[in-house]
C-alpha cells in the first residue's frame, strides 16, 4: 500500500535507459553511413538520389528524436496525456510557421518573375561567383 | 523532518501552497514541460530560418556544410548521448535513494558535457582560423556561392545558442550536485530536481540530434 | 459616372475603383446592419431590464440555445467566405497586368522618388497617358518605402535590393498625389510626388521634351530643372533655410568648415566630389545621409547643377 | 489543511515595510505591484501620444521636430505594447484573481512569479534607458533594413523587449500549471469562471509565441553587430523573412492583448445583470479557438509587403476565420443581457463600452482582411484606428472596468460611484471622437506615422486631438477617483456586487494572506444566480 500511495511518476528502469542509449548510437551510425554515400556514383537519371539521401537522414534524426522524447524524457509512461500534448503542439505550431513562410518565400514571383531576383547586393564572399554578385539587371 | 538512517539527510516536505506531494510533483513536471516548450519554440524558429534558407539557396548550404568537419560533430553527438545516458542513470539512482550513485552519475554527465564544449571550442577556433565567420567578419577564401556567409551566420547562431544551453545544463547539474544532493535525501517520494535536470538535458540532446544532421550531414 | 470624393473613399481615377469601392461599400453596409442590431439590442435590453428594486433578480436564467448559437456561427461564416471570394477576384485583377502595358522604372530613396522612362527620360513626377495600362517596376536604394496612390486604390512596398511592381490604368486626366506609406525616417511624411495623367498626344510631346531635357536651355536653366527632378530639393533649399543638407543660396565660393577636413573652399571640384562621394567632406553640423549620385548624374548634368548653384547669390 | 496562525490578517497588513513588498512571493502583492507599474507606464505612454496628437493639430511644426515626432510615436508604440497591454490584464489582475477564483492558496511557482516581476522591471528600466541612449525612431515594428542602422537606442529597445518577453512567458507558464493542477475540490473545467478560460487561452499564446520574438530580437541584434545577412537585404538576406518572424509573434501578441479583455467582460456582464452567461461552452471554447487561430493568420500584415500571391490567398482566407469566435462572443454577451436585472454601475458601463468598441474593431478588422480593399487601406490611419479600437477601446476599457470591479476586493475600499460613472462616460465619448474620425481619414488615403499631412486631412486631425483631450480628462478622473477611494472610500463589504464566483463568495475584502481561511468546496457554477419569484 505504501508504495502505491506515493506513486510519483513512473519508475524508470535501467534497461529502458540503456536500451535507448544503444539505439541512439546505432542510429547515429546509420545517419553517418547515409551521409557518406557518394550520391554522384549512384546517380540514376530519373531519381533525385540527393533528395532521397537528405530525407532519409532527416527521418533517422526524427526517429532518434522520438526515442529521446519517449524513453529518456519519459513521455511514453505518462499517465495523463497533458505533457504529451504540450510537446506535440510545439511541432504543430512550428509546422504552421515553416509551411506558410515557405509558401511565401518559394512562390514569390509566380506572376512576375522579376520579384525573385536579388539585385546589386554586396556579398562579403570575395570569390567572383557565377550568380547574382552585384549585377543590376533592368528587367 | 524525518531523517533516514542511511545518509542522515532530511526528507523533503511539501511546499505550503500545495495540497499533496503528488500535486507538487505533477505541477513541477508540467511547469518544466512548458518551459521546455518555450525552448523548443525558440530553437524551432531558428530551424525554420535554416530550412527557409536551405530551400532558397541550396548551393550555399551544401558548400557551407562541406567545409564543416563531420568527425567533430560525431564525437560531440557521442558525448551528448553518453551524458544523456548518465543523466538517465542518475534519475534511476535518485528514485531508489542511492545518493552516492546520483552524485557519481552527475559528475560523469558534467564531464561528458564539458567534453562537448571542448570539441565545440576546437571547431570554433578552426573556423576563426579559416576566416569563415559571419557577415562583416568574413575573410574566408576559396568559396564560390555569394550566400555562404549567411550559412555560417546561421551555423554560429544555432550552435552558439545550443552551446549556451549546454553550459546552462552543466550549471544546473552542478547546482543539483552541490545543493540538492547534499541537503535532501532523494527517494521514491522525492527525486524532482534530478528528474527535471534530466528532462532539460534530454531536450539539449534532442536539439543537437536535429542540429547535427541539418548542418553537418546534409551537405 | 461620378468620380468625386465620397465620405469614405477618395476620388475615383483608375479601373481598380470599379471593384474596390463596391467591395468596401458592400461590407460597409453589412457592418452597419450588424452593428445596428447589436447596438439596438444592447440599448433595448439595458433599459428594458434595468434593475428597479435594489435586490431584484433576473427574470429568467437562459443558459444556452443551440439553434440560436449555430445560426450566429454559420451566418457570419457564409458572409466572410463570400467576402473572401470578392477579395480574391479583385486582388487577382490588381496583381496581373494586361498585356501591352507601358513600363516605368521607379526608384525610391530616402525621401524622394524618381521615375525612369524607357526612352531615357528621368523625372521626379510620374507622367502617364490616360486609359493605357502602366506598370511601375520599383526598387529602393536604402530602406523599405511604399508607393501609394489613393486615387487609384493601389499600393505596393518598395524593397531594397529587389524589384516589386504595381500596375494601374488611369481613367481620367488630372494630378493625383502619391505618398510613401512605409515608415522610412526623418522626412517620411514629406516623401510625396504626384501622378500627372495627360492625353496621349500631350504625353508624347512631354516625353520628347523630357527625353532631351537640355535641348534649348542654358546650363543654369538645365541645372534648375535637375534641382527638382533629381530630388535635390528634398534636402537642399535655395532660399537659405536648412532642410536636411546645407542650403545652396550663396554657397559657391564660400569657405565651409568640414570638421576633420578643415576649412574647404566650395568650388567646382568640391561640388563634384560632394555629388560623387557625399560623405568625404561633410559640412560641420550636418549628418552624412546624402546618397551617392555616381552613375546617376552624367558629367553634363553635374556641370549644369554647378552652373545653377553659381547663379544662386 | 493546517491554518497558519497569521492566516486571518489580510495580505496588506500581514507584513510591513518596503522589503516585505520587494521580496514578497504572495501573488496578491505581486499583482498590486504589477498594477502600479503598468498604470505608471500607461500614463507615460499616453503622454507621448497626447504630445504628438497636439503636434498634429496642423501640418506645420507646432512644437516637435520631425525626429522628435518619430521618436514619440515609437516610444508610444513600444511602451504601450510591451509594457502596458501585453503584460496588462494577465499580470496585474490575473496574478491577483486567478488563485482566488480557483480556490488555491497561491500560484504554482511563487518564486517564478517574482522573477517574472523582476524581469518586467529590468525590461522597463532598459526601455527607459533607451529613451536617453539616443533617438529610437523605428516604430515598435522594427522592420529590417531601417532597424539595422546600429542606432544604440534601437538596440537597447530590442534588449528591453527581450526581457519583457521572458517575463510574459513566465506569467503564462504559472497560470497554465495553476489552472491545471490547483483547482479547488469540485471546480471542474466547466465550473471555472470565464476569466480563467481567457487566462488559459492567453497563457497558451504567451508560451508558444513569445519565444519566436526572442529569436527575432537576437537575430536583429546579431544582424546589427555582425551583419549575418539573414534579414539585411544588402547582404543577401530577405527583409520580408524578418516580417514573417516578427508577425508570427506579434499577431498572437495582439490576441494576448484582447483575449483577457474578453474574460473580464464575461465577468462584468454576468455580475451586473445577475444572469448566467448565455452559451458558456461556446464562449469558453471561442477563447481557446481564437488562441489557436491566432497562430495561422500573421501574414495579413504583409499583403502589400511583397509576399507571394499564394501566401496572400492563404492568409486572407484564414484571417476571416478569426471573425467567427469574436462574433460568437459578442452575440452571446448581448444575449446574456436578455431578461437580466441590469445595474449600470461603473464596471457595467465599461463592459457595455467594450461591446460597442469591440464590435467596431472587429468589423473594421474584417474589412481589412478583404484582399482587394486592404491594398488601399493598408498602412493608413484606418489600420491605426482599427487596432486602437481593439487594443485601447476594448482591452484598456475592460482593464479599467476590471480594476473598478475588483477594487473592493484588492483594497477593501469602495470607490465613489458618481465620479466613476462620469469618468466612464467621458472616456467613451473621448475615445470615439478620437478614433472614429481616423477611420474616415484612413480610408481617404492618409498614411500612418505622418508628421506633415495634406491640408485636406487637417479637420480630421483637429477633431481627433480634441477627442484625445476629452479621453485624457476621463482617464485621469477615473484614476483620481480610485486613488481618492484609498483614503476617503467606505470600507468594502465581502461581496458588494453579489457575484457568485469564489473570490467574492469565499474570500473577504481584502483577502487573508493565504486567500481562504478554509479551502472552499465548489458546488455550483460560476454564475448560478437565482431567478425572480414570479
Amino acid at each position: 500500500m505504501e508504495h502505491s500511495e506515493n506513486e510519483l511518476g513512473h519508475l524508470t528502469t535501467k534497461n529502458m535507459v540503456v536500451g535507448a542509449y544503444v539505439a541512439l548510437l546505432v542510429l547515429t551510425g546509420v545517419m553517418l553511413c547515409l551521409s557518406r554515400l557518394n550520391t554522384a556514383a549512384l546517380s540514376v537519371d530519373w531519381l533525385d538520389v540527393h533528395a532521397i539521401k537528405v530525407t532519409l537522414i532527416m527521418l533517422t534524426a526524427l526517429v532518434m528524436g522520438v526515442i529521446i522524447s519517449m524513453f529518456l524524457m519519459g513521455l511514453r509512461y505518462e499517465s495523463k496525456l497533458l505533457n504529451m500534448t504540450i510537446f506535440a503542439s510545439n511541432f504543430v505550431f512550428l509546422l504552421i510557421f515553416v509551411l506558410f513562410t515557405w509558401a511565401d518565400t518559394s512562390f514569390r514571383g509566380e506572376i512576375d518573375p522579376t520579384f525573385n531576383q536579388h539585385i546589386n547586393f554586396v556579398s562579403p564572399v570575395k570569390a567572383e561567383p557565377a550568380g547574382a554578385q552585384g549585377h543590376s539587371v533592368a528587367p | 523532518m524525518a531523517t533516514t538512517a542511511t545518509t542522515g539527510l532530511p526528507e523533503h516536505h511539501v511546499a505550503h501552497h500545495f495540497d499533496s506531494a503528488q500535486q507538487e510533483f505533477d505541477s513541477n513536471k508540467m511547469g518544466m514541460w512548458l518551459f521546455l516548450a518555450s525552448e523548443i519554440m525558440m530553437f524551432g524558429a531558428l530551424f525554420v530560418g535554416a530550412l527557409i534558407f536551405h530551400t532558397l539557396h541550396p548551393a550555399a548550404f551544401n558548400e557551407g556544410s562541406q567545409h564543416l568537419d563531420w568527425r567533430m560533430g560525431t564525437i560531440n553527438t557521442f558525448f551528448l548521448l553518453t551524458s544523456g545516458l548518465t543523466m538517465g542513470l542518475a534519475v534511476i539512482a535518485a528514485q531508489s535513494g542511492r545518493q552516492g550513485a546520483v552524485r557519481l552519475n552527475l559528475v560523469l554527465s558534467i564531464l561528458f558535457a564539458s567534453g562537448f564544449l571542448v570539441v565545440k571550442f576546437i571547431e570554433y577556433k578552426l573556423k576563426i582560423h579559416h576566416g569563415t565567420l559571419p557577415g562583416r567578419l568574413w575573410h574566408g577564401e576559396g568559396f564560390h556561392d555569394p550566400y555562404v556567409h549567411v550559412f555560417y551566420g546561421l551555423y554560429f547562431v544555432m550552435t552558439g545558442l545550443h552551446g549556451l544551453h549546454v553550459l546552462i545544463g552543466m550549471g544546473l547539474m552542478t547546482w543539483c550536485l552541490i545543493f540538492r544532493a547534499s541537503s535532501v535525501q532523494f527517494n521514491r517520494k522525492y527525486f524532482t530536481p534530478v528528474e527535471l535536470v534530466a528532462l532539460y538535458w534530454a531536450l539539449v540532446d534532442l536539439i543537437w540530434v536535429f542540429l547535427f544532421p541539418l548542418l553537418y550531414l546534409i551537405g | 459616372m461620378d468620380n468625386s470624393k465620397t465620405f469614405w473613399l477618395p476620388e475615383k481615377a483608375s479601373t481598380f475603383t470599379d471593384f474596390v469601392d463596391p467591395a468596401f461599400n458592400l461590407f460597409f453596409w453589412i457592418s452597419i446592419f450588424f452593428f445596428g442590431i447589436i447596438c439596438f439590442l444592447i440599448v433595448l435590453f439595458t433599459f428594458k431590464y434595468l434593475r428597479r428594486r435594489p435586490e431584484q433578480l433576473a427574470s429568467a436564467q437562459i443558459t444556452h440555445n443551440l439553434k440560436l448559437e449555430l445560426t450566429w456561427t454559420l451566418i457570419p461564416l457564409v458572409i466572410v467566405m463570400a467576402l473572401f471570394f470578392v477579395g480574391i477576384k479583385g486582388y487577382f485583377k490588381m496583381r496581373v497586368p494586361p498585356s501591352g502595358f507601358m513600363q516605368v522604372n521607379v526608384t525610391g530613396q530616402k525621401w524622394s522618388w524618381s521615375f525612369a522612362y524607357p526612352s531615357g527620360a528621368v523625372n521626379d513626377t510620374l507622367v502617364v497617358p490616360v486609359n493605357t495600362p502602366v506598370k511601375l517596376v520599383m526598387t529602393s536604394k536604402d530602406v523599405i518605402h511604399s508607393f501609394f496612390i489613393p486615387a487609384f486604390r493601389t499600393k505596393a512596398d518598395v524593397l531594397p535590393n529587389r524589384y516589386h511592381a504595381l500596375w494601374f490604368q488611369a481613367t481620367r486626366t488630372g494630378v493625383f498625389p502619391v505618398e510613401c506609406t512605409q515608415y522610412c525616417g526623418t522626412s517620411h511624411s514629406y516623401m510625396w510626388t504626384a501622378v500627372k495623367v495627360v492625353d496621349p498626344d500631350n504625353y508624347k510631346a512631354w516625353l520628347d521634351n523630357a527625353s532631351d531635357p537640355a535641348k534649348g536651355k542654358t546650363p543654369a536653366e538645365f541645372g534648375a530643372l535637375l534641382y527638382t527632378k533629381r530630388g535635390c530639393s528634398a534636402c537642399h533649399s535655395i532660399d537659405g533655410s536648412r532642410i536636411v543638407g546645407p542650403s545652396w543660396k550663396g554657397i559657391f565660393g564660400r569657405q565651409e568648415n568640414c570638421g576633420p577636413a578643415g576649412m574647404v573652399m566650395v568650388d567646382e571640384a568640391y561640388l563634384r566630389e560632394s555629388m560623387m562621394e557625399p560623405a568625404a567632406k561633410v559640412v560641420n553640423g550636418y549628418q552624412p545621409v546624402m546618397p551617392t549620385y555616381k552613375g546617376v548624374l552624367t558629367d553634363r548634368e553635374v556641370d549644369a547643377i554647378t552652373a545653377y548653384i553659381k547663379t544662386l547669390k | 489543511m493546517i491554518a497558519h496562525v497569521t492566516n486571518n490578517i489580510n495580505y496588506l497588513k500581514a507584513k510591513r515595510g518596503f522589503m516585505s513588498w520587494l521580496v514578497t512571493v504572495d501573488h496578491k502583492r505581486i499583482g498590486v505591484m504589477y498594477l502600479a507599474s503598468i498604470l505608471c507606464f500607461f500614463i507615460l505612454g499616453g503622454s507621448f501620444a497626447f504630445m504628438f496628437r497636439l503636434e498634429l493639430w496642423s501640418p506645420l511644426k507646432e512644437f516637435l521636430t520631425p525626429d522628435q515626432y518619430n521618436q514619440f510615436f515609437t516610444l508610444h508604440g513600444v511602451i504601450m505594447v510591451f509594457l502596458v497591454v501585453v503584460p496588462g490584464i494577465p499580470a496585474a489582475l490575473g496574478n491577483f484573481i486567478v488563485p482566488l477564483q480557483l480556490g488555491a492558496k497561491d500560484l504554482a511557482f511563487p518564486k517564478l512569479n517574482l522573477t517574472s516581476l523582476y524581469l518586467y522591471w529590468l525590461g522597463a528600466i532598459i526601455a527607459l534607458y533607451s529613451l536617453v541612449a539616443g533617438h529610437a525612431d523605428q516604430g515598435w515594428t522594427m522592420y529590417a533594413p531601417y532597424s539595422l542602422s546600429r542606432n544604440p537606442a534601437v538596440l537597447w529597445m530590442m534588449i528591453a523587449a527581450f526581457f519583457l518577453g521572458f517575463s510574459s512567458i513566465l506569467t503564462g507558464l504559472n497560470f497554465l500549471v495553476t489552472i491545471h493542477n490547483m483547482r479547488a475540490p469540485g471546480m471542474t473545467f466547466f465550473r471555472m469562471p470565464l476569466f480563467l478560460w481567457s487566462m488559459y487561452a492567453t497563457a497558451i499564446m504567451q508560451i508558444f509565441a513569445t519565444p519566436v520574438l526572442a529569436i527575432t530580437l537576437v537575430l536583429l541584434l546579431l544582424e546589427n553587430f555582425f551583419g549575418i545577412g539573414i534579414f539585411d537585404p544588402a547582404l543577401g538576406g530577405d527583409p520580408i523573412l524578418m516580417q514573417h518572424f516578427f508577425w508570427f509573434y506579434s499577431h498572437p501578441a495582439v490576441y494576448i492583448i484582447v483575449v483577457p479583455g474578453f474574460g473580464i467582460t464575461s465577468e462584468l456582464i454576468t455580475a451586473f445583470s445577475k444572469k448566467d452567461i448565455f452559451g458558456y461552452n461556446f464562449v469558453a471554447y471561442s477563447s481557446v479557438a481564437i488562441a489557436i487561430i491566432g497562430f495561422v493568420v500573421w501574414g495579413h500584415h504583409m499583403f502589400v509587403a511583397g509576399q507571394s500571391e499564394l501566401a496572400d490567398f492563404l492568409f486572407s482566407f484564414l484571417t476571416f476565420f478569426t471573425a467567427i469566435p469574436s462574433a460568437i462572443k459578442v452575440f452571446n454577451w448581448t444575449a446574456t443581457l436578455y431578461k437580466g436585472s441590469i445595474e449600470l454601475k461603473t464596471p457595467m458601463l465599461y463592459a457595455l463600452q467594450f461591446l460597442f468598441n469591440f464590435t467596431i474593431g472587429g468589423l473594421t478588422g474584417i474589412i481589412l482582411s478583404i484582399l482587394s480593399v486592404d491594398i488601399h487601406l493598408h498602412d493608413t490611419y484606418f489600420v491605426v484606428s482599427h487596432f486602437h479600437y481593439v487594443a485601447m477601446g476594448s482591452t484598456m476599457i475592460a482593464f479599467i472596468g476590471g480594476i473598478h470591479y475588483w477594487w473592493p476586493k484588492m483594497t477593501g475600499k469602495m470607490y465613489n460611484e458618481f465620479w466613476g460613472r462620469a469618468a466612464a462616460i467621458l472616456v467613451f465619448v473621448g475615445f470615439n471622437v478620437t478614433f472614429f474620425v481616423q477611420l474616415v481619414m484612413g480610408s481617404q488615403g492618409s498614411p500612418r506615422r505622418y508628421y506633415h499631412y495634406m491640408n485636406e486631412f487637417q479637420i480630421y486631425h483637429q477633431i481627433s486631438t480634441i477627442g484625445v483631450i476629452i479621453l485624457a480628462t476621463g482617464l485621469f478622473m477615473a484614476l483620481f477617483n480610485l486613488l481618492a477611494s484609498l483614503k476617503f472610500g467606505a470600507t468594502a463589504p465581502k461581496n458588494p456586487w453579489g457575484a457568485r464566483t469564489l473570490e467574492w463568495e469565499e474570500a473577504d475584502s481584502p483577502p487573508v494572506l493565504y486567500n481562504f481561511t478554509k479551502t472552499p468546496v465548489v458546488t455550483h457554477g460560476p454564475y448560478a444566480f437565482d431567478t425572480e419569484k414570479a
